[in-house]
């Protein structure tokens, strides 16, 4: 990565520029970060941000000091730090994980072991801590497991299919089309590691403190914004992402609030993030064989 | 004209009956559109998108164009290069076979950190799919030049600068469009995919537009999509047969 | 660009020493031949079909190698650039060029200027008859015109060594008669040397200052003659007592070699 | 024995002295192995994780040569059958590009909604992506058949089949092993990428390895497994050349 | 498997009525032409270079087709199946056979068992003098050695109508000795209908029955003259005073189309 004098943080008319990469398209589990840059609090907190949509890779790009800040889940920053990659998390949306295993809901199963150790077709994306969790917690699996291709089709063709979801996203495809999903989330069978974290490199943060704390306050109080009125955000990011309508919006960020707002976030505040749990996250991963060294717990977050 | 409109009207009917045959199959059995659209609600998403679909298309073109634009020339130079020896041809032709068969997915991550998001990376990506047909096909146009002609540039002591432009690339001609036809294909669908890995949802084109529809169930759309997509092939496609028929008709037996 | 670094004017002399072709396969096509070509000598081939005149035609262009022996041409040993023509068997004509650019390809390689390219080139297509073909393509010919095409191009460049390979075999009478003409004036006033292989005895008679008579394969040389004719030829000399005698020489040469 | 040596040290040399580079290059400016990974790395990951790599390969292969056996045929047939009538070329030649240009994610779904999850819908994958090269060479050797040898099969009445097996398709031989080099990448490409969407975890491929290593950082591991489809798209690539070499050899300028 | 449907032993008579040939580009080959070929005549085609004989030969073989007027071969108008064979001015022959396959094509294309058509096919290429490179493939030959091949395969098949242009011209005098003496006899034998295009005035004579001679391009027919010499001819006969006459005959009228 790049030194300390990373020219693109260098104030430049009194605002600082900044980049974040939300690792997919605008959609609500993204709405506290437009909230604030609509409303102008980073504006206020002295940041000109910019927002870019990308699909993948947003770990090299922060590693390689290509952007200041990134979305990222939990084990992907353990297993990033376990490689010798200096990630930080900073601020973690979601509390509960929106990570799920949606299935048809007249197939009356009644956990997310039912899924796995019923036959039938489970589609998730290769590689996935939580699905070797699964796996590995519910053995033996005797449904067939598929790649995942962010497509719903052979959800909606196949009766006995299931597969990931975010609990905001592809649930409410299939219900618009007349599907009735039951959706498990992975939180529930013990591993719920934060998600929808904002990350930065250990050594910008080292260098640029105030910066990186201006930017999580705002982005706290984007966040309270937007859960108490989504409306203007939405409308922001529904001319950006055209093939989710209104409707769509409004209900994915109605049902994503449980996972952002818990008893632990009205104590410390939005955001907040305890040792205990990167502890248990890191625990899990070590058992799971996805990390070799395991970082220390301590290391992986702050609570700016 | 009445030329070109004899090489417009076959694959014109042949289009019109495929999709009315289908536009009859899908609503004779009922078929939902999430899961296979008929030719008439994929027209009703292009009109509703119209706008979104030409933003994503030209995004794409762009992309596809100038992959294919380098895959042309770095193709004919690298064909050029490893027919120009034997030993360099040994030495690397199977390397080129390696730009072939790597999944873009495991060069993206590179290709961003190097490029960014965006065009450049996509384009690369277009390139990198498209270039190998045009080193394979112009080596083997340049490895079948009339031993004849060969031998009288050699009698004239004619260098090899003169040998290939004036020998060794126009009697690869023919073999270099069968190369470039193949390429017009392989760079969109290069774009594509390159957008899938390394494209941004800002200037999102084809690729992701096909994803996030696919992702919300939005079948026709996601159809209409892959239309715009196969329209740009075959329009480059064209204009590469075009290009290759002016410029071979007089001369080549292929081209009348 | 590069000029050629022809010395104009100075033909060039060419010997073969116990020279041998084996092809691929075991084909012996020639074995231990010896030739010497004085410079600005016509040289006759003639020999049966399959006999290695192609072999050693292309051995002096430098186009081939001999398994055994050396072939030295000129001085050095090595030709002078640009320096050698030859008319192949085979027309070997570009496709995609017409017959003025076809002509004027050794012109081009030797980087002349374009427009004494184009009058040079349509000078030679003139001598050769094809003045009002000049602009179509090689598949617009017949034969014999692609023939005389490949003939032209051999002789825009003012070579100092002349290779021709059966040239005249597909005209027909009267206009090899023009061409044998043509050639022999063009060989009189320039004295290059030349190698002609031909069929025609009566050509070879009629052209050439010496003749050699090959046998069949291996090509060995069974006659090497020094055509005793005046030096001034012409339609006429066809009947006179003195062509004959040479012609029966090397038609029974001919006969003696293929038996 | 002499000569396939001599064919086989040139890219070795290239090879060993390609990595030592890069060995060196990587660990002097100290490339963190997540980034690009150094020759070692990668060799490390190839024994650690050598008996995933290999019943990776074996699954991969089998879609990869049993996809382009397919396009191999099929795609000869179709492009003999395109060059037999000026109208037929001209009504479907066109489409044939489409298949080349149609993404395969956006085809996938219905690939897997027809012949399931693993071999079938891969094997088809690899088969529409390494499709179109084959026919368009396949198209572009028949008409340039020399004009001369079509008139004496004419002459002697040789009826279509005939002409198709005795003059056709070996005069078009040279461009057919053109398409079908071009197709043994393409088909690797086409299973590694048919794995995204249509593959199963129990018979874990290439692609889906590539995959789930790239998104645990595991980037020597990926490289290893790109090495293996890269060698997979080599092997077959050798196995056209030196078929396509032995059969040309005799007679075509192309092999000397 | 389709056996060919060749009547045995019936010679195919000929005819065109007024046909013209223009190529695109505006090049008018033949204009106007009537010419009729009895069944079992041999008939000798002279004229200058690029006068229109290879497409007076095409047209009559069904491999081009006049722009004006009608070409009419045997008694249904249309050649019978597999009846005709040609020897093209170029060998035309296919690089990936050897000499034996090349020549056995004719056979296989007519459907005969592969015994039968290797002996013949090796009887023919023994006939022309090729029986040591029977093995050999088309790039391994030399010019005249591939013109031979291109002969015995025309010969195979026994064809009622045998359409040769230049067939010999690339041989040397030996040679073409042998094999105008051949054919001479085989068509003595057979009877087939021949139309033969040379330049050799004297091959003219020895062998046709008939001689046309054809003026430059458009060509047009000068001459059309029965030879007048024995059904027995031999190489003794080419200083015979008839056949000199025949040959000035031939000569004269190719000197005056030339004009
Ligand atoms: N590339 C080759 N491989 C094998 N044999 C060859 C090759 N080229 C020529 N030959 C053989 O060498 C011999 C001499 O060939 P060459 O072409 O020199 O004959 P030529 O005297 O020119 O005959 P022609 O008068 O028929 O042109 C022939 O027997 C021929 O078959
Ligand atoms: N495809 C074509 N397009 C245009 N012109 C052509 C074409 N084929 C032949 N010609 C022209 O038609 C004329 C007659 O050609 P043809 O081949 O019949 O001559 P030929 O009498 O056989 O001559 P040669 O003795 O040289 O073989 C020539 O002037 C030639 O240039
Ligand atoms: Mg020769
Ligand atoms: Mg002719």
């Amino acid at each position: 990565g790049k030194g300390p004098s990373d020219p693109s943080a260098t104030s430049t008319g009194g605002q600082t520029p900044v980049k974040l990469i939300l690792n997919w398209k605008p959609e609500p589990e993204f709405g506290g970060f437009y909230e604030a840059r609509d409303k102008g609090l980073y504006k206020n907190h002295g940041l000109n941000v910019t927002i870019e949509s990308a699909p993948e890779h947003v770990t090299q790009l922060v590693a390689a000091g290509k952007t200041q800040f990134g979305i990222m889940a939990a084990d992907e920053i353990v297993t990033a730090r376990s490689q010798g990659i200096d990630i930080v998390a900073l601020f973690a949306v979601y509390q509960t994980n929106p990570q799920g295993i949606m299935t048809h809901a007249s197939r009356g199963l009644k956990e997310i072991g039912d899924v796995l150790r019923n036959p039938g077709t489970l589609a998730v994306q290769p590689g996935l801590a939580y699905v070797n969790y699964l796996e590995k917690k519910y053995a033996p699996v005797r449904v067939q497991v598929v790649p995942y291709d962010y497509s719903i089709v052979r959800f909606m063709a196949s009766p006995d299919f299931s597969q990931q979801c975010f609990i905001t996203a592809e649930p409410l495809a299939a219900k618009k089309q007349g599907a009735d999903p039951r959706v498990f989330l992975i939180a529930d069978s013990g591993f719920n590691p934060y998600a929808g974290i904002v990350v930065t490199r250990g050594d910008y943060l080292k260098n640029n403190r105030k910066t990186v704390e201006n930017f999580i306050a705002a982005t706290r109080d984007g966040w309270q914004n937007y859960l108490d009125d989504p409306m203007a955000a939405n409308a922001t990011m529904g001319q950006l992402n055209k093939e989710m309508d209104a409707r769509t919006f409004a209900d994915a960020a109605e049902a994503q609030k449980p996972l952002i707002e818990t008893d632990e976030t009205r104590e410390h505040g939005l955001g907040t993030m305890s040792n205990e749990r990167w502890q248990t996250l890191i625990g899990q991963l070590q058992q799971l064989k996805k990390i070799s060294s395991p970082p220390p717990a301590g290391e992986c977050f702050v609570n700016p | 004209m009445r030329r070109s409109w004899q090489v417009i009207w076959p694959p014109l009917v042949t289009f019109v009956l495929l999709h009315a045959l289908w536009e009859l199959i899908v609503r004779r059995l009922g078929v939902p559109a999430w899961k296979v659209p008929a030719p008439s609600d994929i027209f009703r998403a292009v009109v509703d998108r119209s706008a979104d679909l030409m933003t994503a298309t030209a995004h794409t073109s762009a992309a596809a164009v100038l992959g294919f634009g380098l895959s042309a020339l770095i193709g004919v130079a690298a064909g050029t290069a490893l027919s120009s020896m034997k030993w360099i041809e040994r030495a690397f032709y199977p390397f080129t076979v390696f730009l072939q068969t790597v999944p873009l997915v495991a060069i993206a991550p590179l290709l961003v950190l190097w490029l960014g998001y965006g065009l450049a990376s996509v384009t690369v990506s277009a390139f990198i799919v498209s270039l190998f047909p045009v080193i394979a096909n112009t080596l083997a146009g340049m490895r079948s030049v009339d031993p004849g002609l060969r031998d009288m540039f050699r009698l004239y002591d004619a260098g090899p600068l003169r040998t290939l432009f004036k020998l060794k690339l126009p009697a690869a001609m023919p073999n270099v469009f069968t190369g470039l036809r193949i390429a017009s294909g392989l760079a969109v669908i290069g774009a594509v995919v390159g957008e899938f890995v390394a494209g941004t949802f800002d200037q999102q084109g084809l690729g992701l537009l096909v994803q996030s529809a696919s992702r919300n169930l939005q079948t026709p759309l996601v159809f209409a999509a892959v239309a715009a997509a196969s329209l740009l092939g075959l329009t480059l496609f064209a204009i590469v047969n075009f290009s290759g028929y002016w410029i071979l008709r007089r001369w080549h037996a292929s081209a009348r | 660009m590069t000029e050629s670094v022809q010395i104009e004017g100075e033909a060039l002399a060419v010997s073969l020493r116990s020279v041998t072709r084996r092809f691929e396969g075991g084909v012996l096509a020639l074995e231990k031949l010896d030739l010497t070509v004085q410079a600005g000598e016509f040289l006759a081939i003639l020999g049966p079909s399959g006999c290695g005149k192609s072999t050693l035609l292309r051995m002096v262009a430098g186009l081939d190698r001999p398994n055994d022996g050396s072939v030295r041409v000129g001085p050095n040993g090595l030709p002078p650039r640009g320096g050698i023509a030859y008319v192949f068997q085979d027309p070997h004509l570009m496709p995609w060029r017409n017959v003025i650019d076809n002509v004027a390809l050794p012109l081009e390689l030797r980087g002349e200027a374009k427009s004494k390219r184009r009058s040079t080139a349509l000078a030679a297509i003139e001598r050769v008859g094809l003045a009002d073909a000049s602009r179509r393509y090689p598949n617009q010919l017949s034969g014999g015109m692609r023939m005389r095409v490949s003939l032209a191009r051999a002789l825009v460049t003012e070579p100092e060594l002349l290779l021709m390979d059966e040239p005249f075999g597909s005209l027909d009478e009267l206009t090899r008669q023009m061409l044998d003409q043509q050639l022999y004036e063009l060989w009189r006033e320039r004295r290059m040397t030349v190698l002609f292989v031909t069929h025609a005895v009566h050509e070879a008679a009629y052209l050439s200052s010496r003749a050699i008579v090959m046998t069949r394969r291996p090509g060995r040389i069974i006659l090497d003659h020094r055509i005793d004719l005046p030096e001034t030829r012409g339609v006429w000399m066809r009947t006179e007592p003195a062509f004959m005698k040479e012609c029966r020489v090397l038609y029974k040469a001919l006969e003696w070699g293929a038996a």
